[in-house]
């Protein structure tokens, strides 16, 4: 199993991003609907649709993608989700800049920046129920396992699971970001629609990174 | 549905098609389908001032667009932020080369949106400071202003930040004169109906028939209070109260008042209300030097109106006072 | 009832007290409690403008008084004409010297009262003509125009009729200009929701969900045709056929477009109209050159737009440019 | 039995027309509401008794109390009544201005003047399904008595009856005016409101002046 992403040839993964939101689109409407307006999916497969519309048209590697699905997000999506998904792809394509492979500190990096610029933008905190409880236990469970020496995919493995975690723990907690702060104790027993999504991408991400590191062991 | 409308995905474009139609002499387009700019020469040498929200609130925001006030607007969805790339794209239509002031309200969306542009127009050097309104006094304690809601007393701090822009002010001069001006300002709303957004097709909150919500937010947000319905005299103590005791407002000030309709409540009943907050005024020693009532800042179609108060010093007064031309205000300056 | 409100016999008195209280630079009262008349020098040597009619229909018919448009303004109850008495002290306080212009709109209560009134004035030597607005295309058929009501086109009426007097035109010519105005006006409303008179308490029509009503009156009187609710695009198709064929306007013509909302339609909706009204005439080979979208004439709460085209020669076109300030309309002039 | 009325001992009877209207508001009312918007008893009875009102603090002989009573409902009443009912007695006050007594003639003079003013402001025609429908008849049988050379008595009592009659044929008339013309075909089958308040109105008089017809019999 290789240790390095080819960036260039990483490009597809970001269709099977687009393909999570999309598909799961209802799902995140109507997570959306229990605590707040009900439209996350629509606001979600607005910009991914569009950001998959001009892929076709003009494939990129993951770090151009991640620069152009930030740029689509800023451009399509108002309310929150365009800057708080448009900046974590945003400041992750300007780590990958330059790049033309990622290893596990590169990954490291790139998760750091992304997750930083959506904690600073929104300034939402672990426990508030939103992104945030989904990208800072991701984030760390990379960086434990990366510090463990544990191998690239591994990592992502780590981080995966951990993202799942964070998803499930939002069901407990009341909102104390968003439109669903308003609903108070009533926002308790809901899954978050944010961490929702940001779970999928995650996973998708992880998923097409695995897959590509155990296929360059393969094609070696 | 009883609306004028086509799809109902397409209201804010096809609105603002009849927008550009009806005022070529007040607004123009811009490269940016959501943005739209002061027509006439621009404003070289002048620092630009640019607000952006949510459309349904008309005719906040695009409607304060003109002379004297506003010179670009980033226009969203109904209720809902403008993109980023909107709000980027409505400083570089106000950039006259001495920076670009965004005076807008505090929401959620529209701060994320702000700063994300801010940064984005800062990559192509150009300079934008902000103010985040915070004058709806019944959405948080006054501890907690941080958090308010920015709502009609947007309005007065545009017109004294333009009014000062106007005269060759430099940014921080028009940013300290625009939080000058939301620092003295207090709002109140109460709801008397709730609204439709044309794309969700019913309302997403209710006020029941017979009651009123006091402190109601721009979109439905919950107030601090639902009660039987009051007549207006009743009404008015219980806005004037929240509002005056705030900043708080006392004997021998002078203030601007604004009564804004939420968009189905009728324009006879501002006035009924508008008495009852002279009456409370004049009671408490505060001097009116500037009035306004009319719908100036509405939720689509909700009934119930908005309280808001500005205590004025000279210099404010003074700004207040200077011509500005737009569909929503037009100050002759020949007082 | 979510009304901001006193005693629902009083809301005419109070709402009035407000105006007043509001508007010291644009109203005065006078020594009737419903008449009001323009604040300032008053107009000696000047032809008086005036007019009248039920409440409800703010900002008409006191929101039009002000320098460049109407002198005084007789009060009514909801939807009621004012009193005989009311009109007649409404053109003593118009008379400066050189007789007086009522001109109103054709509702059979303003037809007598008015009628009354004038006898009156002619008692006490005050010589008063008239023109009754008939704008209304949809409230019978074109061979019975004298049957027709008036709505939203007296406000260009009363605007040419004053920028004339203004100049210092004579009664004959005033009076002629009005009529001139109101001949080359049509006007039609769509109803798509009903309103309730605060003493009444319950409406006193209804219009279903999901239907519209074509061609209502401003009290809801009955209008040509209930229909299944229609796109925007298709409503204004409706509203201009009729419009259109009735004067006929045809290529080529100039003309002044007024697209008023009913009360309670969202503005943003009152512009999706004007955009298709706009295509249609630009389809039509009709030249817009004066355009007014908002709640220029209102049915209190009720959801619906009329829209309202005059033709244009020369003259009329001079005299809507020039310069006038009013609660409900305010135009500077400089165009 | 006598045959001309003393005007200025006739004031009370102003204090009878009152008292109907008041007493009969809610019956107007409701037969306003049948086809038009129910507010005729208010509309009437708001002049009325604010004119009793005045006439309690200075009562006035028939002529002025007319001329009072006039300037009351131009003051008070907006819509159509106020002219309408204002114009009717404004110029029968101008035919007893100056006079002390009336006479049969007189009466008629009056009547028609009245009549007249009407018909000339609401341009209302026989049939319309209105006032008139009682105002046209009610002249016309007086006119018709007073030419066969009945006593002022009985011409005020065919005109009575006249009015009477004509109230009850409203019921069958299709409104060609006012505010139930709008029904069409529906406003048949109801009483007139306004007819009802002439009716009233016309009874109250005639019965005043008769009782003072006989009484000055009596007492001369
Ligand atoms: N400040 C914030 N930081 C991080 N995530 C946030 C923040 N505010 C809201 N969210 C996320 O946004 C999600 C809702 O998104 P969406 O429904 O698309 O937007 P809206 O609430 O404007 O309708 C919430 O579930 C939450 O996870
Ligand atoms: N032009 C007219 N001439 C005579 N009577 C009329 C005329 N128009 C209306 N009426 C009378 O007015 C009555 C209704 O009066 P009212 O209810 O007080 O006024 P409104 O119709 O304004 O509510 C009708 O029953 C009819 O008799
Ligand atoms: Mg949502
Ligand atoms: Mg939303
Ligand atoms: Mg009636
Ligand atoms: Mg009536």
């Amino acid at each position: 199993m290789a240790d390095t992403i080819d960036l260039l040839a990483a490009g597809p993964i970001l269709d099977d991003m687009v393909r999570t939101i999309v598909d799961n689109a209802d799902r995140l409407n109507s997570l959306d609907g229990a605590t707040g307006d009900g439209d996350h999916g629509v606001n979600m497969s607005k910009g991914f649709r569009r950001t998959a519309q001009k892929l076709a048209l003009a494939p990129q590697g993951l770090g151009d993608g991640f620069g152009m699905l930030a740029e689509t997000l800023l451009d399509e999506i108002g309310g929150s989700m365009g800057p708080l998904y448009g900046s974590f792809f945003l400041d992750m394509s300007t780590v990958l800049r330059g790049r033309t492979t990622l290893d596990r500190e590169g990954f490291a990096t790139m998760l750091r920046a992304g997750v930083a610029a959506v904690v600073d933008l929104g300034e939402g905190q672990l426990g508030d129920k939103s992104l945030v409880d989904v990208l800072v236990p991701a984030r760390d469970a990379f960086e434990a396992a990366a510090a463990r020496h544990d191998s690239f995919s591994g990592c992502l493995a780590a981080m995966d699971a951990a993202a799942e975690q964070g998803f499930e723990a939002t069901r407990d907690l009341v909102a104390r970001i968003g439109r669903a702060s308003r609903l108070g104790e009533r926002s308790r027993g809901h899954l978050d629609a944010g961490a929702a999504s940001c779970r999928l991408l995650l996973h998708a991400l992880a998923e097409g990174l695995e897959r590509q590191l155990a296929d360059r062991v393969g094609a070696a | 549905m009883n609306r004028i409308i086509d799809d109902p995905d397409d209201v804010v474009e096809d609105a603002l098609v009849g927008i550009r139609a009806a005022h070529p002499d007040l607004l123009v387009g811009t490269d940016h389908p959501r943005v739209m700019r002061a027509a006439g020469p621009g404003n070289a040498g002048r620092v630009g001032i640019v607000t952006g929200g949510g459309s349904g609130h008309e005719p906040a925001f695009v409607g304060y667009v003109g002379p004297g006030l506003l010179d670009a607007v980033a226009i969203g969805e109904v209720f809902a932020s403008p993109t980023a790339r909107a709000f980027e794209a409505a400083f570089k239509a106000a950039d006259g080369g001495r920076g670009v002031a965004c005076l807008y309200g505090n929401y959620a969306g529209d701060n994320m949106n702000v700063k994300m542009a801010v940064k984005l127009a800062a990559r192509d050097g150009l300079t934008v400071k902000t103010v985040v309104a915070n004058d709806d006094a019944a959405s948080a304690p006054s501890h907690d202003r941080g958090r308010r809601r920015g709502v009609a007393g947007e309005i007065l701090m545009w017109k004294t930040a333009a009014a000062l822009a106007a005269e060759g002010a430099d940014l921080d001069a028009v940013i300290a004169m625009a939080q000058k001006t939301i620092d003295a300002t207090r709002s109140v709303g109460i709801g008397l109906s709730a609204c439709t957004i044309p794309a969700a097709g019913k309302p997403n909150f209710s006020i029941a028939d017979g009651t009123m919500e006091v402190g109601i937010g721009h979109h439905g947000e919950p107030g601090i209070a639902v009660r039987p319905i009051e007549p207006a005299r009743a009404m008015a103590s219980t806005m004037m109260d929240t509002v005056l005791a705030d900043l708080p407002f006392g004997r021998g000030d002078d203030v601007a008042v604004l009564v804004s309709g939420l968009g189905a409540t009728p324009v006879m009943e501002l006035y009924i209300l508008y008495r009852h907050v002279a009456e409370i005024l004049a009671g408490a020693g505060i001097r009116v030097r500037h009035r306004f009532v009319g719908n100036y800042f509405t939720s689509l179609e909700m009934m119930g109106a908005s309280v808001t108060l500005t205590r004025l010093d000279g210099e404010l007064d003074r700004l207040l006072a200077l011509p500005a031309r737009s569909i929503g205000l037009t100050v002759m300056g020949d007082a």
